[in-house]
């Protein structure tokens, strides 16, 4: 095997792995610069949580476009001009109630509606989180700072195929009269992932 | 594969370290990960399944002692190799040292001959299979007993797409599985939804 | 628990690492280490059980990634500071810096009231449980079924040894598994023999 | 709490945790040093595979040997002066034959009758053995060297309990008429764990 006296270096840091496949696609004509450019700003511009809080407020106020959006997610977001890449062909939302806490999980990797609920936390996608929440749904929950009664049941949903999940919190009680404004300006990333409730 | 990934129902974790309003990102470089892995995806390089696969098939202490992104890195060099857009060799010259790849894939598999539609209602089993190659039934729920809340129109079958295999999609089956089921005796009490693709899973009595 | 421990029949792993003759040790500080837990069990300060089951509750991450004798310190340690040999506190202060330690233990169980006798040609099926604390039962055996092929006298229950909990002696029974109903077409054929404690199995029909 | 400043620093190298617990060790009188020697002693002198080679030695030619080894191995080692530690109650014996290959393993730790074969080799405590052994056994032993034609079944035994277990290597075929000596200095540990047979 010709020139292979470099394999005997040390391990490359994470940064200069990176720096040289964005050389490589570079070199190859793949404009790797200006895809992380546009990257860069579609994660500040675009993929925010405040695009599922204008979901929720809607579905707050709507009655009709909630049902559209429980019976077809996908579609329901695309009336307020929220998309989604093509491999994610379902949008399914789950209700939060007083007596029902629905979460949302990736056990085998990170997967979540990205470009609806923003893109998940540190958390999320951390080996505890994806091991214990399936198991241990109440302890995890109250660990973080979510103390449910016994009488809320909890359904966890394991994002295992290509749908995707988003969470409607119940809408706080204190909130009769808001505007949609007012009300998405409530919603947490948090909330739409069913491990925080809005007070 | 049986492999560290498959998280779900593992013990001996500790506490979910969660903020409110936590970050995605730590520092400038996994942006770039992420912009280039999905520019990957974008010029047809790989698909997702291939790239969620080559994460699985990381060298297991790598798997877990490694961040997020250094896996999804990981990924994206191994499949660009192996895909051949650039070699080890240019790699690791560009990088100035060795770059760690996933190790090599066991073959993947086209759709179960033997599947069957359900309808919801119906009381299904996954399977129990132990798939060399990528699969999206995680381990916890092999050969436990489930109900069909719902059902998804078709996607691409992983264990097929994954592995360069053509294959006919599949419905998933949204699978309601309670905890007591799944671990008994030893569970917060719950119930467990999985998108279930058609072939994993067989009818129950 | 359903640790990363339980590596049997995991995959993702590469080639065993073997030569002939090869070492059991590969620096003085290791024979240091055995040493002095084993002294550490002479002077009753744990026993084995207590000693596995510490290794077991070491952090996922800081399992897979630490050698096998940083595996074994690291129980030595966590199970000093435990039985009140010295705190992490005067431990840290000696050892100029932090020192990992195991995460704390779930509880551990008695005999399983429902244990029976079996003798050699029995059918039996190891139970569908998931004990929070020590169990010696390797998870790929769970839910399986194999025949009864020899019978020790009885040792101590580990799942009871390993906390502090009085219980009677079991005997362990060694039972013959085949490959193909533990690993269904993915695995090479063989015969897997366990020594199985009473409290684990049940009766197969 | 008081003093915990120190908690701010570097994780303590593994020579310093193990100095750090010798140091206190041997101030509460428990004579650490002393151990720490005897076991250097004990692992230099005593626990070799020699042990198990005479053993082997032995039950290929003295058939009334062998029979009571396969029947009481903790007995039948302490004839020829071999001593087990007391949790490991029983000594188990299994025959390698031309048609049959036992390995040894412990999935859950590393366990082995380390009094008699010698300290386990590190390729045995290490998590590729272990995980795969079980699995992949004539995969495994292919790549660690031993070819077995598919007559030969495979048995793996794996040590959950504090049962130990041995392998009797089958004698080779050119060693007719060899002495107890000759027999034993062919004998490797390898062969007695079961991933090697003797030439």
């Amino acid at each position: 095997m010709p020139d292979t006296g470099h394999r005997q270096q040390e391990t490359a840091p994470v940064e200069r792995r990176i720096d040289a496949i964005e050389a490589i696609f570079e070199a190859r004509g793949m404009n790797a610069r200006a895809a992380i450019e546009e990257f860069e700003h579609t994660i500040e511009e675009k993929w925010l949580p405040e695009n599922g809080a204008r979901v929720v407020a809607k579905a707050w106020t709507d009655p009709a476009f909630k049902k559209r959006l429980m019976e077809n997610g996908r579609a329901a977001v695309g009336e307020l001009g929220l998309t989604m890449p093509p491999h994610h062909r379902h949008l399914i939302v789950k209700e939060n109630t007083a007596t029902l806490q629905n979460v949302i999980c990736c056990t085998l990797c990170s997967c979540t509606a990205f470009t609806i609920i923003g893109l998940p936390p540190d958390w999320y996608k951390e080996l505890e989180y994806r091991a214990r929440v399936v198991r241990q749904s109440r302890t995890v929950l109250k660990e973080m700072g979510l103390d449910l009664p016994e009488s809320v049941d909890i359904r966890v949903w394991d994002t295992t195929a290509d749908t995707r999940y988003m969470i409607l919190p119940e809408r706080p009680a204190r909130t009769a009269g808001w505007s949609e404004e007012q009300l998405a300006a409530i919603v947490t990333k948090d909330a739409m992932i069913g491990v925080a409730r809005l007070a | 594969m049986d492999g560290v990934h498959d998280m779900g129902g593992r013990q001996g974790f500790g506490r979910v370290r969660h903020k409110p309003k936590a970050e995605t990102f730590h520092a400038p470089w996994e942006k770039r990960v992420n912009a280039l892995y999905s520019l990957a995806v974008k010029h047809g390089i790989y698909n997702m399944d291939e790239y969620r696969h080559a994460i699985e098939r990381m060298e297991p202490r790598h798997y877990l002692s490694a961040s997020y992104y250094e896996r999804s890195l990981t990924s994206l060099a191994t499949l660009c190799i192996e895909k051949g857009v650039f070699t080890q060799d240019e790699l690791e010259r560009r990088a100035g040292g060795t770059v760690p790849l996933s190790l090599p894939a066991a073959p993947g598999r086209p759709n179960v001959a033997t599947r069957q539609k359900y309808k919801i209602g119906d009381r299904v089993r996954v399977r129990t299979e132990h798939v060399p190659g990528h699969v999206r039934a995680p381990g916890y729920i092999r050969g436990k007993t489930g109900i069909v809340v719902d059902i998804t129109p078709a996607y691409p079958f992983p264990d097929a797409h994954a592995h360069g295999i053509h294959a006919e999609d599949e419905p998933t089956y949204d699978v309601r599985f309670r905890t007591e089921e799944l671990w008994p005796g030893s569970a917060d009490r719950a119930e467990v939804h999985v998108g279930v693709f058609e072939s994993y899973l067989e009818p129950a009595a």
